[in-house]
């Protein structure tokens, strides 16, 4: 078997960078750990342009478990992206708060290679070995403020529940070998192993397209594996009634971890969630759309609905994320079986709101972040008086929360109004509706947010007018003109995600082909 | 005519000197003063050039621009969603008011000391999204607008409002976002059905939709618009805004954001859903005529000087959607120009009001007298609001509401009646406050009062001049809403294009 | 050998008999005991359909997962293990509801 | 598959009835150390089984890495963390919500495989052990890169436990 290494060089360079990381940061110790992180960002900005330019243009297959086409290459860059942001927004914080600055580093770029991992799986076994190794560098993050008790709580209860949402996932998958004897997602690669050898092709004998599988007989099978993937999938997505551990995670962990955390991990496992869907899954459709649709569903009402009752911002944070996974998880309901192009389309919509999201969230911690560099609080409360004491801060927060509310201007209005496009062209108008109505919901606390800044006086004994660090004040201006970017004309970037999400349905729409050519 | 272009600056122009303020160092509050007024007066200008030069003859949508925004939707077709930009004889005049309020609030925000910049630049944004909803013809940016309306006004007030801000500002934002949910459903569920793969209103327009699925789905759109024009009994928002909201803010509030609502009863309701107008538009006229008592009536026990004019307002919106819920042309033309006129009444309304509590500090009627005697040009301005407000012939309010009364009288001789009564009230109000802040016996606790500043006489200047120009030659907005009107579907025709002038012969 | 349904339905008892102890447990050592169960189910299911449902495929699929299930284990119990050392010297508890700074 | 009851079929069943009691006794015992003894024997239970299922290199894996890495290590965590002085607080407050959860699961889960239709060969004697070598190749060829996940991921575990558990210089 030919193995062409050149196509995961992104990746060995990653691992190379983490590596060099932790080796550099314990050798020299005496150096200001700052420069560590400053040179950790600028090594992944460079991976990130170098992988754009070197690799937009291929459309290969690493050993039929790694798929190097537009997807990944569009992920491979939206992580590097994500992690470069969270580490510029890291420095300041770790230098002050946190130790081990050689893990630290080194950890956020092994999760970040998990992510990219992750977005190129196309075989189950890969897929979850990338997710593990996302997993893992994220437990240890979340616990690594090693001396505070929240810290080591939120890690623990993460991994706790982290290993048992594995089990339930890697049972489904076992589930689904035994129906489909075969763990790859699809078959395009032609000189990949023979044909019928791949979950679509077996799976597609459900929707009458001809395959492998009985398609009465081994559907109870395929059913439990779907509920249980969907299912452990849902506790790295947080999607409700799976997310328990989020507010937790989120709580604990250091702050640029809890936006890694939110951003990154999140945009990953979505990443894998659409990928497993819809190149794998999609023949399926029918058996697996409702319950999707009802986890979405519940997830927006639940997330929402406690967020109304938080009072400390990262636990306000998790749950409006948890809200923003239920309108994600709409992009997926809105995959069709029979409409090749409308699934495409319902992919790009959810890439598109999941770049607007993490866009957004990454512009609120980071100005969270340097709000607690300053004063060491994260209540809501504590942001009383922020627009008078820091307004660009203010400024930055207010847009981004009004971007997750869904408000104009900002990516959230484009993104959702183009993700619920998709569900309502599906036939799902009562999702939609309930997702316009949670999202109207959402803006109450995010205006409760809002006002604590805008309506009242600073309070306390530190009210002094504060600056930000320049490196960060720069990342948040470069975030929030993204936000607005994306906001007021994201056709540009939809164009970039459309052509990435080609590659997905490639199978899907040969075989639908096939079917219109009988 | 196309010069599509002039719409397109209606847009740039505020929204650009909202991205130049960003950049003005913020202790430079004069900068940034002038550099709104000066984006205002073009736009004043382009409003006014826009009005001008449309041309009635002809009718229908002018000044077409269109730019594709997101096309390669496998759901959407070729022009899915767009910039599309037009003007019709409805949305002319309406322009031309949201022109002259605007610039009329920026001239009344000059005294603003506090964050003059964030003001400037929230109170652009709001500006720009009113203009968004005239002249947009495209539903996504329409919404888009609708909501860019709505949002500043919460910051609006909550940072530079006063009674009860922070009640007002979050139940204004609720409700009207609320609504803005049953627009956003009404709005897919209008997509979907037409199946033509567009946003774009001119397409959607020539679709016939069925009478089920329309009498299903005109509600959502006659509801969740009608919320942000006072609606009945969803208006209660209406007045706790404008006391809480600052005055510029009020300005805009009363002058046009709650005209957005009737517009896009109009917009959305009568021109894309037509066949629903037969089953719903009796309720709106119906709900219409209670908000325009039950204001009156509740205007008529306010102490707060902001509450009478808040709850006018609701009586006032009530007389548009009276004249909208007739359904015959001349019941229509009346409620666009009821819309053009209230806009500007209670702007100066507003603004005077605003004048008086930045030197007395508080609004309460019952502790002023004799303000006469003090300030001589205040009184003259807010009396001839007052006036305009219960429709005193030779101004712009007698105009509209006598359309708005005869329309009515043709279908629902009964409502007329209620309409007419609570124009009766609106007197009585209106003449109650005149009598006993403006003339009364001088309460010598004023003495210190002084005349309002030339800033709020330019602004007031600028706004009574549409108001007596309508009064006395409504022809040129009469022509331009007529033409328009007819082409709406179901839009009745009595007494062929019958219009004031024909009336009186001018 | 014995039939393939079978071995699966003790697997599927295996299996949720370590989901109860997750669900009903309160130490984390035993949590993470019972994860081990249910994982050892899966590397069992992972193997019985490589033995028996597609031997005509010639593929191993499943076998690889299983090895590489008990290693991720392993490397999960050392973690895991290593957070709750480091949660009992802060707090003096292994379990997890009784670290109750945070809802659990 | 109609061989009749052999014998390797009544092994199975023990090692089965014997693999199940011990987890049950793991997720019931009232003292940790004894669930962890009786993990240990489940351990062994499961290995029997692969054994039976002809996959000597599983069952040796099993052995290995559980049998003594991992119990090793369990027994560390349990004398570092001297749980054995609070026997009472083993079991959380929503004990019947999960009982019910986990037998709905597993419902649900007999009910689905029961009624599935497993693809499999005509007769046991279809069934060929799977060698060591092929394993080997198998997984330096086509599972090379999850082969080289599963190292970075151990090196991080590894790095991730170390780092935590170590004491730190203002523990106390």
């Amino acid at each position: 078997m030919d193995l062409e290494y050149q196509l995961i060089i992104p990746e060995f360079v990653m691992a190379g960078l983490a590596v060099v990381v932790i080796a550099a940061a314990l050798m020299f110790r005496n150096v200001d750990q700052k420069w560590f992180g400053y040179a950790t960002a600028a090594a992944l900005g460079i991976i990130a342009l170098a992988t754009a330019i070197a690799y937009w243009n291929t459309n290969d297959d690493f050993g039929n478990v790694l798929a190097v086409d537009h997807f990944t290459v569009l992920f491979r860059v939206f992580f590097l992206g994500i992690a470069f942001f969270t580490v510029i927004a890291a420095v300041q914080f770790a230098g002050e708060r946190l130790k081990n600055h050689a893990e630290f580093y080194g950890l956020i770029v092994f999760a970040t290679l998990g992510m990219m991992l992750l977005a190129a799986s196309r075989e189950l076994l890969t897929a979850y070995l990338s997710l593990e190794l996302l997993s893992f560098s994220f437990y240890i993050l979340v616990g690594f403020n090693k001396l505070n008790p929240f810290s080591n709580e939120g890690s623990l209860k993460y991994m706790l529940l982290g290993a048992f949402s594995s089990a339930l996932m890697l049972y489904g998958i076992s589930l689904i070998y035994g129906v489909t004897g075969t763990t790859l997602y699809s078959g395009i690669e032609p000189d990949g192993v023979a044909a019928g050898r791949n979950i679509a092709d077996q799976l597609a004998s459900f929707a009458g397209l001809g395959g492998g599988v009985d398609p009465e007989g081994a559907r109870p099978g395929l059913l439990i594996g779907l509920v249980l993937i969907t299912a452990g999938l849902g506790f790295k997505i947080s999607a409700v009634p799976f997310h328990q551990w989020t507010p937790d995670a989120y709580q604990g962990a250091p702050l640029p971890i809890t936006a890694f955390l939110s951003a990154g991990g999140k945009a990953a496992a979505f990443a894998f969630f659409l990928r497993l869907f819809s190149e794998a899954f999609l023949p399926a459709a029918n058996e697996w759309v409702w319950f999707v649709g009802i986890l979405a569903a519940v997830t927006m009402i639940v997330g929402n609905l406690m967020a109304l009752q938080q009072t400390n911002f990262k636990r306000l944070m998790a749950y409006s994320s948890i809200s923003q996974v239920g309108y994600l998880l709409v992009g997926i309901v809105a995959l069709n079986a029979a409409n090749v192009s409308q699934s495409q389309d319902a992919a790009s919509a959810l890439v598109l709101h999941l770049i607007g999201y993490v866009t957004t969230n990454i512009a609120v911690f980071a100005a969270i972040i340097a709000f607690y560099n300053r004063t060491g609080r994260d209540d809501i409360v504590d942001l009383r008086g922020l627009a008078e004491r820091q307004p660009f801060l203010a400024f930055a927060i207010a847009a981004a929360l009004f971007s997750l509310a869904g408000m104009p201007l900002f990516a959230g209005f484009a993104t959702k109004f183009i993700i619920f496009q998709a569900a309502f062209n599906n036939g799902f108008l009562w999702l939609g509706a309930i997702g316009v109505t949670a999202s109207f919901v959402s803006l109450y606390y995010y205006l409760m947010v809002i006002k604590q800044m805008y309506l009242y006086e600073p309070e306390g004994s530190d009210r002094a007018r504060f600056h930000v660090s320049r490196p960060l004040a720069g990342a948040l201006v470069v975030l929030v003109a993204g936000v607005l970017f994306i906001g007021l004309y994201p056709t540009p970037l939809f164009d970039v995600i459309h052509s990435s999400t080609e590659g997905l349905f490639e199978q899907a729409a040969a075989l639908s082909a096939s079917v219109v050519g009988q | 005519m196309d010069a599509g272009e002039a719409l397109l600056l209606l847009l740039l122009i505020p929204g650009g000197t909202m991205l130049l303020t960003l950049f003005v160092p913020s202790r430079h509050a004069n900068v940034v003063r002038w550099i709104s007024l000066i984006a205002t007066t073009a736009t004043l200008i382009d409003s006014i050039w826009i009005f001008a030069v449309y041309d009635f003859a002809e009718g229908g949508y002018q000044f077409d621009l269109q730019y594709p925004w997101i096309e390669n939707i496998a759901f959407l077709g070729e022009n899915g969603i767009s910039l599309h930009l037009a003007v019709d004889g409805i949305a002319a005049p309406l322009v031309l008011l949201n022109g002259l309020v605007g610039f009329a609030g920026v001239l009344v925000s000059w005294k603003i000391t506090h964050r003059v910049k964030d003001f400037f630049i929230l109170f652009l944004a709001l500006f720009t999204g009113v203009y968004g909803v005239y002249i947009g013809q495209d539903l996504f940016f329409w919404f888009f607008a609708y909501e860019l309306a709505v949002l500043p006004m919460y910051l609006l007030i909550v940072i530079w409002g006063s009674t009860n801000k922070e009640y007002g500002a979050m139940k204004l934002t609720m409700v009207l976002v609320g609504g803005s949910v049953l627009i956003f459903v009404g709005i897919f569920a209008v997509f979907a059905e037409a199946g033509a793969g567009t946003f774009d209103m001119a397409v959607l327009r020539e679709v016939n939709f069925g009478r089920s699925f329309a009498n299903t789905f005109f509600p959502f759109f006659m509801i969740g618009c009608g919320i942000l024009a006072g609606l009945f009994p969803f208006h209660t928002w209406s007045p706790d805004g404008h006391v809480a909201a600052p005055t510029a803010v009020s300005m805009l509030h009363a002058g046009v954001l709650m005209k957005l609502g009737a517009f896009g009863v109009i917009r959305l309701g009568m021109e894309i859903l037509p066949a629903g107008t037969d089953f719903w538009m009796p309720v709106l006229l119906v709900l219409g005529g209670v908000a325009a008592v039950y204001g009156a009536i509740s205007a008529i026990h306010q102490t707060d000087l902001k509450f009478v004019i808040g709850y006018s307002s609701v009586s006032h919106m009530g007389f548009v959607l009276m004249g909208l819920g007739t359904m015959n042309n001349i019941g229509v033309n009346g409620a666009v120009l009821q819309m053009f006129s209230h806009g500007v009444m209670t702007a100066l309304f507003f603004a005077m009001v605003g004048g008086l509590y930045d030197q007395a500090h508080t609004r309460d009627i019952r502790v002023f007298g004799g303000l006469v005697r003090k300030m001589p040009l205040f009184v003259i301005f807010f009396g001839i609001a007052g006036l305009t407000s219960l429709g005193l012939p030779g101004l712009s309010g007698f105009v509209a509401e006598f359309h708005i009364f005869v329309g009515a009288i043709d279908k629902f001789p009964l409502f007329a009646a209620l309409g007419i009564l609570s124009a009766a009230l609106t007197a009585i109000y209106v003449l109650r406050l005149m009598g006993r802040a403006a003339l009364g016996p001088f309460n010598p606790r004023w003495e210190s009062l002084k005349e309002i500043s030339r800033w709020e006489i330019a602004a007031a200047i600028v706004l009574i001049a549409p108001i007596i120009a309508m009064g006395v030659w409504p022809d040129p907005f009469i022509d331009r809403i007529a033409q328009s009107v007819a082409d709406l579907p179901q839009v009745e025709q009595i007494g062929g294009l019958f219009t004031l002038s024909s009336l009186t012969g001018g | 050998m014995p039939a393939l349904e079978h071995i699966l339905v003790v697997n599927a008892v295996l299996f949720a008999i370590g989901a109860m102890g997750v669900l009903t447990r309160r130490n984390a050592v035993l949590i993470l005991l019972s994860v081990e169960l249910m994982l050892n189910a899966v590397s069992l299911n992972m193997v019985a359909f490589a033995v028996y449902g597609h031997v005509d495929f010639g593929n191993i699929t499943g076998i690889v997962f299983a090895f590489f299930i008990i290693v991720i284990a392993a490397a999960e119990v050392a973690l895991a293990l290593g957070i709750v050392v480091r949660t009992f010297r802060n707090r003096a508890t292994a379990n997890v509801d009784e670290v109750n700074l945070l809802k659990w | 598959m109609e061989d009749g009851v052999t014998a390797t079929q009544v092994v199975f069943w023990i090692l089965a009835v014997v693999m199940l009691i011990s987890a049950i006794g793991v997720v019931t015992a009232g003292n940790i150390v004894y669930a962890a003894l009786f993990f240990i024997a489940s351990l062994a239970g499961v290995a029997g089984i692969y054994l039976i299922l002809t996959v000597e290199f599983i069952a040796l894996v099993q052995l290995l890495i559980y049998g003594s890495a991992v119990v090793i290590l369990i027994l560390f965590a349990l004398m570092l963390t001297r749980a054995r002085e609070r026997p009472q607080a083993l079991f959380g407050r929503s004990r019947p919500l999960g009982i019910a959860a986990s037998l709905g699961l597993l419902a649900a889960l007999i009910g689905g495989i029961v009624a599935t239709t497993w693809t499999t060969p005509e007769s046991s004697a279809a069934i060929q052990p799977v060698g060591l070598q092929a394993i080997g190749d198998a997984i330096f060829t086509i599972w090379i890169v999850p082969f080289i996940i599963v190292g970075v991921l151990l090196s991080i575990a590894l790095d991730g436990a170390i780092m935590l558990a170590s004491p730190d210089e203002d523990d106390n």
